[in-house]
């Protein structure tokens, strides 16, 4: 199957920044289209719950919460080996959290082939967002002096501009159902993939003015942010095949696990754990991790999931 | 017209410190303060101002010396070990001193 | 009928902004999207007027601008029981105008209900945003000694965006008719409704913002952005059911009655009637009324309409 | 034919803008829109050439960048009889290169008769932004002792955003073909036509705001303004003949030859000729050309068209 | 390099004013002026610049002492009254002191 | 508190100088730069930032009294006669003078 268009436009950001071209879109306009993707992923899939929901899924939801901290914990032990107690949990937070983009581009990768997924995903991306900050700042902390204004974290981490939006966005679209979100389309489905198409144009962007700070980081943070992807996505087809759900959905975890934040884990990171240094996780984070995923981990991933689900 | 001398603090400084530092500087005894979004370059690289997480601020105060000292000694405690930051103090001179 | 899915993104928004989320829209996309809703409103009225116009309209219009006159009027009236001649003004000015948006939802509940009404109804919008502001000024300077710049209020007044985005787009509608237009419909009348979803989540923000002030502004003025809605939806349709209006019709225009404004009239207030407090108006307009209207006010006009039109 | 109804906006906008309205559009907005704008026409040319493409194609591009390097040297030649050098060569490489939005006019006046054209023509309007700017460059230097920075100049030409949006689009639209593309249809094709109207709408504001600068600029700079688009464009359609274009190919050419550039020149000019005076050539190119493009020169360059071509 | 002494006189303010204010400020003799969006909080409250009314600015004029003593009477007696609004003056050295 | 004297050179200029300016800046031996996005209006007309051609800078450099002469020398030579540009410099003390 031929590249996705929209990846496409990852590269042509990509070569764009690269080549040190003066494109650049204006601010504002990424910070729209972030907000327009996550309401529209929210709508999306509390229209979907609206149909489908079940009672399991409350038990689903702890699993993949159970998951993300545990992801977490493992990102963390691999880390000390050769970091710090502050940058290992730092970057830690970031790939036991998730990326909400990759999972747009995993939605679109399923969508061309027309192969569906569970509802509850969605919501799996939601609540995987947070867990992973808060265990991050706890490993950060553990037997040191400083104290953590946890009340104020697990308020901006709560109440952070992604979740509201995913969950609100779940919300309108569980409460309106499909008939009553049906005049709002033209606008949150129709348009989702071209929209994605210029934030992916953005994230090329961005991506090329993170990766001249690799070299800096060196080649243990090079290798992690290579190979944990690979080995988070096998965790998430574990749990997916536990949680019994279909091929579509347990790639669509395997994308999850494999991803890394690179949005809401550095703002929290950053004033929670000032003493990590932001150039390491992001450099791993944004300038490998995203583009490895979105270029070889999706398709990837796809393919092991289609061995292990026979689809 | 008759100015009054009251020192003129700036701070520039990662845009993610922009809810912390305001708060900090008001209970430090700031009566106001300004804050404008900014770009720029220094020891910690270029910051570009293309997405969230690559902005400035730069955070202006108008105030007594003793506040001023205040402030200064408590971004230099707990904000410049972990963040790349700037911060400079000049003289001014108000109209209105009681608003300061 | 449940509710419409942007008045559940405007309680998202609401809700978000009590709950101090950092969510917050760029101050850009806010522009971009009332700029939209001007145009796609103008647009709309202008192709219908093309298709309809009669010429008992200009008597029309004249009626709607004596109604917002004398609201105005009313509204100063009752608020010199307590406040002071430039806060009653002020506010005044505010209630004797009219919200674009309130109108928007106005229109977006009629279209759920398949409910038609009359072209003109875009034209009073463009009308009445005006002269409240003129009338306000005028009562906050009768009999006092400061001079007005007449000039370059009436200038500031009749050139204001909205007036111009509104009116142009009448124009533009108008003169292209419906066949010129049609190659404009898939951004003005498809996307219509989605963007004024996301421009209510942002109003909703904003709102949350404004109500912290209501506390300090006290009993009579949070009665007064409660109740006097109620009375100018009733004038509106008196004066609808003098103009022959349809049930539409009437309905949209004891929505303008009953609507204040918080664009147009906060930004001339400030200008020409400086001394008057902002904060009063705007936790009265924006912190009460305009969700009043949102929430309860257009369904109750509505039953109202229905009561006396019998639709 | 009636007006387009995008023209409608351009004239609402220079309206509200000489009548010093406060309408304003976000600068991001604008930015927004022109990288909208630059990416559609990209795609769309893409997906034509990838199903058109001829070797010919090589040998057209070759013809139509000489023609780029004559107009630019022949406008120089123009100008010199009253202007010094370093304005002469400014202002010789606005109207040597092309104006996107022009361009776009002109597919949109095509598109509303139904009229096809030869997909190259997107690769033309890539390739003939650059070339004027580096002939104006050497215009003003030749002889002077000044030295430019030539790496930094072709460097800051071809990578400009609007050189890296369209030929991005070119080859983004080539690679995944109508049915890759077909997915982003409803924002890059569907919505082209009201997202040029929207943008329209602030070039008639900036418009607006140019017109003051020609009363300064003197008599000979609006002849010429205003009579080289004419001669131009006939230059275009000689070349177009020579190439065998079709009607809507040929007129397409003639718009590119008679459309100055107000985007990428004024900017390449101002750091390579800083002595040029650049309210003379943006007053010229965005205070006249500009809009006797759109008002009465695409009507014109149709009908003479249409002449010679027997359309 | 000579520097010629000139005064800075900064006023941070509701955006509302921008188009006055800026009138008034030529016309009371500078020949020019800069403007930026600002946020901030003071004693009317918190400007967070998330809308078109809730927005600040800061205006910033370099001119003669005379020039800055004119701007600053005037608007203390025509906007401080009314308008939320921070004014401040400093010292500062200019290269081509014909231009201001 | 123990400020250290240093000079805050500012310059208002056309956005388009910002790439080659802030490049010279640093060639120049400061250690770093802010940039502010800035309308205004002075001898050669008014810039309203309404689009990308109509838009000024305002750069701020924190450094010692050589560097801000070499500075500003270098714009009173190259960039002063053709673009439409202010400069000027004042006093500020700073905490860690090491970085600047
Ligand atoms: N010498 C300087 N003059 C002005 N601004 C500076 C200077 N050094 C640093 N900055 C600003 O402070 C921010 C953080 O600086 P740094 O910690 O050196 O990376 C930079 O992004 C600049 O905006
Ligand atoms: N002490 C201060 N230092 C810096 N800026 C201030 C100060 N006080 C007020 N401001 C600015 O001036 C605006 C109006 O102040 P106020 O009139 O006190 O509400 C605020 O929104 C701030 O941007
Ligand atoms: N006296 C002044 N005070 C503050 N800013 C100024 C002054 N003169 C000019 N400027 C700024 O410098 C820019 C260029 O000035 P000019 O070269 O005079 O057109 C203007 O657009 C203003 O932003
Ligand atoms: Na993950
Ligand atoms: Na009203
Ligand atoms: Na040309």
């Amino acid at each position: 199957m031929p590249l996705d268009p929209v990846v496409l436009f990852f590269l042509l950001g990509l070569g764009a920044g690269l080549a040190r071209s003066d494109l650049k879109l204006p601010a504002a306009l990424y910070e729209s289209l972030s907000v327009f993707l996550l309401i529209a992923i929210g709508l999306k899939g509390g229209v979907a719950l609206a149909k489908l929901a079940s009672p399991v899924i409350v038990l689903q939801v702890g699993a993949v919460v159970a998951l993300g901290v545990a992801l977490t914990i493992l990102a963390f032990a691999l880390l000390r080996f050769k970091l710090a107690r502050a940058d290992a949990a730092s970057i830690a937070a970031h790939y036991g959290s998730v990326s909400v983009v990759t999972f747009a581009v995993g939605t679109s990768f399923l969508a061309r082939q027309g192969i569906a997924y569970e509802p509850q995903l969605t919501l799996f991306l939601a609540v995987m967002e947070m867990p992973a900050l808060i265990v991050g700042v706890m490993l950060a902390r553990v037997g040191g002096g400083q104290r953590v204004a946890w009340g104020r974290l697990a308020h901006e981490v709560l109440l952070g501009k992604s979740v509201v939006l995913l969950a609100g966005g779940l919300l309108i679209g569980w409460i309106a159902g499909e008939s009553g979100i049906k005049s709002l389309s033209p606008l949150y489905f129709d348009l989702f993939k071209p929209v994605l198409s210029l934030f992916l144009l953005e994230m090329g962007l961005i991506t090329a003015s993170r990766l001249g700070e690799l070299r800096r980081s060196g080649l243990f943070i090079g290798a992690f942010a290579l190979l944990v992807p690979l080995l988070f996505s096998l965790l998430g087809l574990g749990v997916a095949s536990l949680l019994g759900l279909s091929a579509g959905g347990a790639f669509l975890l395997a994308v999850l696990a494999a991803s890394s934040s690179y949005i809401a884990a550095p703002a929290a990171m950053r004033i929670a754990v000032p003493e990590a240094n932001p150039a390491l996780s992001l450099a791993a984070s944004l300038g490998l991790t995203f583009p490895f995923n979105l270029l070889a981990g999706i398709p990837l991933y796809w393919a092991v999931t289609c061995y292990f689900w026979g689809a | 017209m008759d100015y009054h001398p009251k020192k003129l603090l700036t701070i520039v400084c990662e845009a993610v410190l922009e809810a912390p530092l305001t708060r900090d500087i008001q209970r430090l005894g700031a009566q106001g303060y300004t804050v404008i979004d900014a770009r720029g370059g220094g020891h910690y690289g270029v910051k570009r101002a293309a997405w969230s997480f690559d902005r400035n601020i730069r955070v202006e105060v108008i105030c007594d010396a003793e506040v001023a000292d205040a402030i200064a000694t408590h971004v230099a405690a707990c904000y410049a070990p972990d963040y790349g930051l700037v911060l400079y103090v000049g003289d001014v001179g108000v109209m209105r001193p009681g608003l300061f």
